[in-house]
């Protein structure tokens, strides 16, 4: 075992220990309540998309499987919540359970479709599965409402003591709540021995068979598994609106959602975070300040992030803290 | 009775009309130093590929310690004790040379789907890697990115990955190429090293490495087994000096 | 008095931003010719754009007006789902809520607070349907875009046609977002009926259908074309062109309606907006505001939901579009609806009007 | 033999890294060079500048009488520069024959002359270039390489993963390309064995620095050298 | 008959306002999702000519193409050319940044109606056949489409500026060391590409429509064509046009109830049978 005191192994087994930087992250949300207590609506469904986002880089950031039709497990997971508040089952947290479950499925299955062919190809099929699930639902407007919406939600509180209220305060602690959770979930799962074989895929899928991983089997599971994320996240956006309309598949949904995470910088589960509270906020912002226009300044504060900043948001940030660690002469 | 660790019966692989592998019945006893040579273009990547799965054979078989495998994925070839090395390097460019060896460590010990506990929780797969390192003298770059390093460190790279399944079976695909010639001969050493149990197939160019390592010859020309022997046998041959030699060799 | 904060969500960009655009249009109209002072308070308006199709940001735009803004009254709401979402807010937070275009014949019940100043579908669908029944056309193919509102405009536009004893030859209904109708048209050129009943959505659809319509001669083959008016309203029109000669459709107003209320409108639409043609959106924006004055002056200024509310069931006044009220019961408006045909007007294409059906209640909630 | 290239105190690296340090050397016309070194002391990274795909930090490149520095990368190869990449980079959407006849300049070398020095790849021309065997892809390379004409061949361990056979050939025409064609060559290789009788000159590159600038011959005497620079001595 | 021959019109249709993204996706291996932006110039152009300066229909298309090849060239020459080395993702979001910027400014310059546009007569009206009746338009689309098709295929498979295209998407840096002038063929050819959108555009108002959505709109067709004609195949992209266009069109007429899935069931079969794309090679690795 001389070999292994040579080495120092902390980089690979620390490297997911809990940084300062991190809890201070985690800060923001409770510092947010007591700054913005007008706003909790929008922060609560910056949230939400945080947790959609969250769901989209475990599948491309992590698994390396571009996706534009992700809004399908989103809007699944919407329907599966929302149906069941307008048949008499409110409970916000069996509505989660079950979206899970129901969304997890429709991934397995769909997951074969997705596992063949390259990039382009991947995209066209994620983007076609769910706008196939948009024109069922479109059809099937006895159950879903349709475009008008689905009608008559009642959600009960949450775990029977907490009301959704006018100031959206219940609908903001519980959706950082279940972000928080499953983030945390995230995060053990991408530093196990299976996160690190979905970067070895994404880096080379053609590498990992000759080391005996089964590429389709983890593929598989990880889009299962973002799939629940995403309906999870569906489902929260429908208890906490109160309200399902067709819009939850809509492939503008899963476009943005893409732009949203590599904003971020995918790849990293933070980049999914802040890519959301960026986009979001300026969205926010910039449509308040003009709303007829505001999408130019989007589209070109898009632009200018691109190229001053590769790798979103994320990226930016490793830059300045290079810079810094440079500018002091630390070394990492 | 010869047991053999690998053989093929009648492979043939197909490129549209072109026939790449020609009727290969080749018999890789278990233990050997196997080396497989002939000129470029002869069909001995394409040998590998149909051995491992990576491509799909348009007829015959292949058979591994006496089972047919010749349907299975390659990862389940991997998993019956299979390895392989690229002859163009396929690595992981941004995972650093610990973790790339690491996670092949996982994936032979079975634990590369756990979910739950952090890498570092598994040590035994973490410092096995060291090892593995170390044997390679790769220590030192362990931390490194795969894409900065230099193009024989990559090689080594590899080989390494290759080793950490503890193959029982080992496809080396020109191992040597880009390696400098004094540490390929560290190379090789380290792989002479390797358990006798361990059955190695080698396709290799360098003359001087090949006639030092094995112990069986096979000549592929134009996709056919063209002869097999010993070293000595193989050296003196008039036929494989004519096709692929030349002066390469002086007995 | 403190000033009158008027909070509206409205589709200022994305594929519905025209909608937005006209409604805001006539409300700021209505305020400038009252010089922003609406029964003695000044007004202030403020717009939020909810990017059309996304109850979730027009729930959230109705909160934020309400906790953040701190307004009196909600209003706009181009489309009915963010009219749905956006109710319970009104509900909850007690504010009257003036809906300027969302259509669905159920937005009114979805809270106490709601008013509709602009019309439901079915009550401009039955007009058209009771019409042609009326007018020598037996048999008539329905066209709609496969969606909800479709839907229900199919329906309505059955019931009331074959009540009135017409016979529906054909049906069919078009992916909503159809870039082409050559495979539809054929199947009405071979079917041959009297009419074709059209509903999609207002823009491009109409376009490519009049378009595919003129291109394939169905009009010489005797087929006419008959929709609801909001195809063929102002904005649109010119983008149709002349093939929209000769559609008959039902709608509440028309850029033509002959009223003096409405030459003046017109006339300072034209002055304010130079570039825009006024629509019936902008006289449901124009509307709501002149409704929030009406009833301010008979509350005394208090806007407070339940007081709002109550002074506003049953209010009547003319709009440019003719007489109009709010249904006591409903909450719901009851207009004339008049029928049009699509002629030149001075070089320009306009909705002639030609015949009406007077102080229609919405025929959805019978 | 008049001055073809010259190179004065050259550093070179990658975006801010630095891997050659203080490189200077002179080349003539029909000149030959080995460049040899262990495994990452920068061989490749200096072929690169030449080529102006790696960054040169400072010092000064002079080919034919003209500053490269000013030179963008894809002009460097009209000027007569000829690069076989030691990843051989072979364009896989083009046929065998297209990749060599996608730059073909006019000159000595031609089509009929690339397959006559390499008939294996006239068997394969409608091969695409990703279908190709390692050492296909090695004379491909060479060939693009060579029907640019080139006045200066730059050779990154051409010999790699050639059957030995062909390894012998490509000696001869190296040979035979500097002595009678008149051009120039620099040969980075492993095995300092086998080209060292070839050149004029070496170059030993340790850590990015030049050890040794001097003629092959010298070189290939001190197996003190070798051994220490190389770790070669026992062949 | 009139069915399948409507379908073949309709695919040309989608062809023709694809094919600029088949040579700037498919050849360039360049995500600009801004495809529809460029396309979207193309048609304002010709409208604007058209309507407010009264040029004739045919000479108002080359101009819209090459006021959108121009346009293209600038961000080419400024923007575009800096991503290159970008990673897909990163394309997407600076293409999808510029589509935002090309919708509010279309909406600011030329409002958010649907724009008006009337054909010239001679192309106006169908002439019909026992069985059939033909669509002039759609004719002339059919003629264009295919004088397109055959005009970039041959100039991508045939000549040496295709060869070395190809050769500098593999590897630009390999295609500078012998000798490429990688920056002229990548400008070169995304002038192409967004003239062919420019002019797509400018042909598509008249069926398609025309407003600030447009580029949001349409994107879905766009990808459906380069990733089921296997990309970077401008023939690849005839086929899948023609196929998609065919089917839809047939689909909705004789099973109008799933019309709106037609298109998609498609595709997704297609790509899983072919996931290359019907004239795709193996992914280079
Ligand atoms: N996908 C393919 N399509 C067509 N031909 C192919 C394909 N892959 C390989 N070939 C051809 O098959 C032949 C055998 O290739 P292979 O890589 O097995 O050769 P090799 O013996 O390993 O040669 P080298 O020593 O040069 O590596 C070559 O001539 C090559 O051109
Ligand atoms: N793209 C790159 N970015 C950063 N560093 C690099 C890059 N490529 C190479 N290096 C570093 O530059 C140094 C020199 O590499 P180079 O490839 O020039 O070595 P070499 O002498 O050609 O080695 P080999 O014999 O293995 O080919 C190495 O330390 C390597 O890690
Ligand atoms: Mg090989
Ligand atoms: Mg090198």
């Amino acid at each position: 075992m001389q070999a292994t005191l040579a080495l120092d192994l902390a980089p690979i087994a620390r490297a997911d220990r809990w940084r300062p930087a991190e809890l201070a992250f985690w800060l923001i949300p409770v510092a947010a309540y007591f700054i913005f207590p007008e706003n909790l609506v929008l922060l609560t469904q910056i949230a939400i998309t945080a947790l959609f986002c969250l769901s989209l880089d475990l599948i491309l950031g992590y698994a390396g499987i571009v996706s534009l039709g992700h809004a399908a497990f989103f809007g699944l997971g919407a329907y599966a919540a929302g149906l069941l508040a307008a048949h008499g089952y409110g409970d916000p947290l069996i509505g989660l359970a079950v979206a899970a479950v129901v969304t997890a499925v429709l991934g397995y299955v769909t997951s074969f479709l997705v596992l063949r062919g390259a990039d382009l190809t991947r995209l066209m099929v994620t983007l076609g599965v769910s706008m196939m699930l948009y024109e069922i639902a479109n059809k099937l407007t006895d159950i879903t409402g349709g475009v008008d919406g689905l009608q008559g939600m009642e959600v009960l509180p949450v775990l029977g003591q907490f009301e959704f209220d006018l100031y959206g305060k219940t609908a903001y602690w519980y959706a950082v709540a279940v972000l928080f959770v499953l983030f945390w979930v995230a995060r053990k799962l991408v530093h196990s021995p299976f996160g690190l074989s979905l970067k070895g895929i994404r880096l080379n899928v053609g590498r990992m068979p000759a080391l005996g991983a089964p590429v389709n089997g983890r593929l598989s599971t990880v889009y299962t598994i973002g799939a629940a994320y995403a309906g999870i996240a569906g489902a929260l956006l429908a208890q906490t609106t109160q309200f399902v309309a067709l819009d939850v598949l809509a492939f503008n949904r899963s476009a943005e959602l893409l732009l949203i995470l590599v904003l971020g910088g995918s790849g990293s589960l933070y980049g999914a975070l802040l890519g959301t509270i960026v986009f979001m906020s300026a969205h926010h912002l910039l449509s308040d300040l003009n709303p007829q226009y505001w999408q130019f300044w989007l589209g070109a504060l898009l632009v200018v992030i691109v190229l001053f900043a590769r790798d979103g948001v994320m990226g930016g940030l490793r830059g300045v803290q290079r810079r810094l660690d440079a500018a002091f002469g630390r070394t990492k | 009775m010869t047991t053999y660790a690998l053989q093929t019966r009648n492979l043939v692989k197909k490129f549209g009309g072109f026939v790449a592998t020609n009727d290969v019945s080749l018999n890789v006893e278990a233990g050997a130093r196997h080396a497989l040579i002939g000129p470029n273009g002869a069909g001995k990547t394409t040998l590998i590929n149909l051995l491992t799965g990576f491509l799909e054979p348009t007829s015959g078989d292949v058979i591994l310690n006496g089972e047919p495998v010749t349907h299975l994925a390659q990862h389940q070839r991997v998993k019956r004790g299979l390895a392989r090395t690229f002859q163009i390097n396929r690595l992981f460019a941004d995972l650093t040379v610990l973790e790339s060896v690491t996670m092949a460590v996982n994936e032979r010990i079975g634990i590369g789907a756990r979910f739950w506990r952090p890498i570092g929780a598994y040590a035994e797969a973490v410092d096995e890697a060291a090892q593995l390192l170390a044997t390679l003298r790769l220590l030192d770059l362990a931390h490194e990115k795969t894409r900065n390093l230099a193009y024989g460190k990559q090689r080594l790279i590899e080989i390494a990955l290759a080793l950490a399944m503890k193959p029982r079976v080992l496809l080396l695909d020109e191992p040597a190429a880009g390696v400098p010639t004094s540490e390929s001969r560290e190379l090789f050493e380290t792989i002479a090293a390797l358990p006798r149990d361990v059955t190695i197939l080698l396709i290799e160019h360098d003359m001087d490495l090949v006639f030092r390592f094995a112990d069986q010859i096979s000549v592929l020309v134009s996709g056919a087994l063209l002869t097999g022997g010993t070293p000595d046998e193989i050296a003196v041959n008039p036929k494989v000096k004519e096709v692929y030699l030349g002066e390469a060799i002086s007995v | 008095a403190e000033p009158l904060k008027v909070g509206m969500v409205l589709p200022m960009s994305g594929p519905f931003a025209a909608y937005g655009k006209q409604i805001e249009n006539g409300a700021r109209l209505y305020l400038k010719q009252n010089n922003d002072t609406l029964a003695g308070r000044k007004v202030e308006l403020i717009i939020k754009d909810d990017t059309g199709v996304a109850p979730e940001i027009s729930k959230r735009a109705a909160q934020e007006l309400v906790v953040k803004d701190k307004v009196d009254i909600l209003a706009g709401f181009g489309l009915t789902p963010s009219a749905f979402a956006a109710a319970p807010v009104s509900k909850e937070a007690k504010k009257p809520m003036i809906v300027m275009n969302a259509a669905a014949s159920a937005v009114t019940t979805k809270s106490d607070y709601i008013l509709r100043v602009s019309h439901t579908l079915p009550q401009i669908t039955a007009p058209v349907a009771e019409w042609a029944a009326k007018n020598k056309i037996r048999k008539v193919y329905t066209l709609v875009a496969d969606y909800g509102p479709g839907q229900d405009a199919e329906a309505q536009f059955k019931k009331t046609f074959t009540a009135a004893g017409g016979e529906i030859v054909g049906e069919v209904r078009t992916p909503v977002k159809n870039p082409d109708f050559a495979p539809f048209l054929q199947k009405i050129k071979d079917v041959k009926p009297d009419a074709v009943f059209l509903f999609v959505p207002p823009g491009e659809q109409t376009v490519a259908f009049m378009k595919g319509f003129a291109e394939r001669d169905l009009a010489k083959a005797g087929i006419r074309v008959i929709a609801t008016g909001d195809l063929t309203e102002e904005d649109i029109l010119d983008a149709v062109g002349d093939n929209a000669l000769g559609i008959v459709n039902s709608l509440q107003y028309s850029e033509v309606h002959d009223s003096p209320e409405n030459k003046a409108y017109v006339q300072a639409y034209y002055k304010a907006y130079p570039k825009d043609r006024p629509n019936y959106m902008s006289v449901s924006g124009y509307d709501g505001m002149q409704l929030i004055a009406k009833t301010l002056e008979k509350t005394g200024g208090d806007a407070s939901g339940d007081k709002f509310v109550a002074a506003a069931k049953g209010m009547s006044w003319v709009s440019p579009r003719g007489k109009i009220a709010i249904d006591a019961q409903t909450r719901d408006i009851v207009q004339t609806i008049y029928i049009r045909k699509v002629e030149k007007v001075a070089g320009k294409l306009q909705n002639v009007e030609f015949d009406k059906i007077a102080d229609l209640r919405d025929p959805g909630k019978q | 033999m008049s001055e073809l290239l010259k190179l004065e105190n050259v550093r070179a690296g990658y975006g801010d890294a630095v891997v050659l340090e203080d490189i200077s050397f002179s080349l003539g016309e029909g000149d030959s060079l080995a460049l040899l070194g262990r495994n990452g002391m920068g061989k490749t990274t200096l072929l690169s500048t030449l080529m102006g795909a790696a960054r040169q930090h400072s010092g000064s490149l002079r080919f034919a009488g003209e500053d490269l520095a000013i030179v963008p990368a894809h002009a460097r190869a009209h000027r007569g520069l000829g690069w076989v990449p030691q990843e051989r980079d072979i364009f896989p959407s083009l046929t065998v024959e297209e990749n060599l006849t996608v730059v073909a300049t006019p000159g000595h070398w031609n089509l009929q002359r690339v397959y006559d020095m390499f008939p294996r790849l006239k068997e394969r021309r409608t091969n695409m270039g990703n279908e190709l065997s390692g050492g296909e892809q090695q004379m491909l390379a060479m060939g693009r390489a060579l029907m640019l004409n080139p006045k200066l061949l730059l050779l990154d361990e051409p010999l790699e993963g050639l059957a030995p056979l062909i390894v012998q050939e490509l000696l001869s025409i190296i040979r035979r390309l500097t002595e009678e064609g008149g051009m120039a060559v620099i040969l980075v290789e492993q095995h300092a064995r086998q080209i060292l009788p070839l050149t004029r000159q070496a170059l030993v590159l340790e850590r990015g620095r030049a050890v040794y600038c001097g003629d092959s011959e010298t070189l290939r005497a001190d197996r003190d050298l070798l051994d220490s620079w190389l770790g070669v001595a026992a062949h | 008959m009139t069915v399948i021959f409507d379908g073949i019109a309709s695919g040309m249709l989608l062809f023709l306002i694809s094919v600029g993204l088949s040579v700037t996706l498919g050849l360039m291996n360049f995500v600009n999702l801004a495809h529809g932006a460029f396309a979207m110039l193309g048609g304002y152009v010709c409208v604007t000519l058209l309507n407010r300066a009264g040029v004739p229909f045919l000479a108002s298309l080359p101009v819209a193409a090459l006021a959108t090849a121009l346009a293209g060239v600038v961000l080419e020459r400024t923007l575009y050319r800096r991503l290159y080395a970008a990673t897909h993702l990163d394309q997407v979001l600076f293409s999808i940044g510029l589509v935002f910027m090309s919708i509010a400014g279309a909406h600011y310059f030329f409002g958010a109606q649907q724009q008006p546009m009337v054909l010239p007569e001679f192309l106006q009206g169908q002439f019909n056949l026992p069985g059939l009746d033909i669509g002039i338009y759609r004719l002339f689309l059919v003629v264009l489409s295919l004088a397109i098709a055959y005009g970039l295929n041959r100039l991508v498979r045939g000549t040496r500026f295709g060869a070395q295209l190809r050769a500098a998407v593999d590897n630009p840096r390999a295609a500078r060391g012998v000798g490429i002038n990688v920056e002229r063929i990548f400008t070169l050819t995304f002038a192409l590409g967004t003239a062919l959108a420019g002019l797509g555009g400018a042909l598509g108002v008249e069926m398609l429509g025309l407003d600030p959505s447009f580029p949001v709109k349409y994107i879905v067709y766009f990808l459906i064509v380069v990733a089921v004609g296997g990309s970077g195949n401008i023939m690849g992209s005839l086929v899948a046009s023609l196929i998609l266009g065919v089917v839809d069109v047939a689909g909705k007429y004789y099973v109008p109830q799933i019309g709106a899935f037609v298109i998609y069931a498609v595709m997704v079969v297609m790509l899983i049978v072919r996931p290359q794309g019907l004239f795709g090679r193996r992914a280079a690795r």
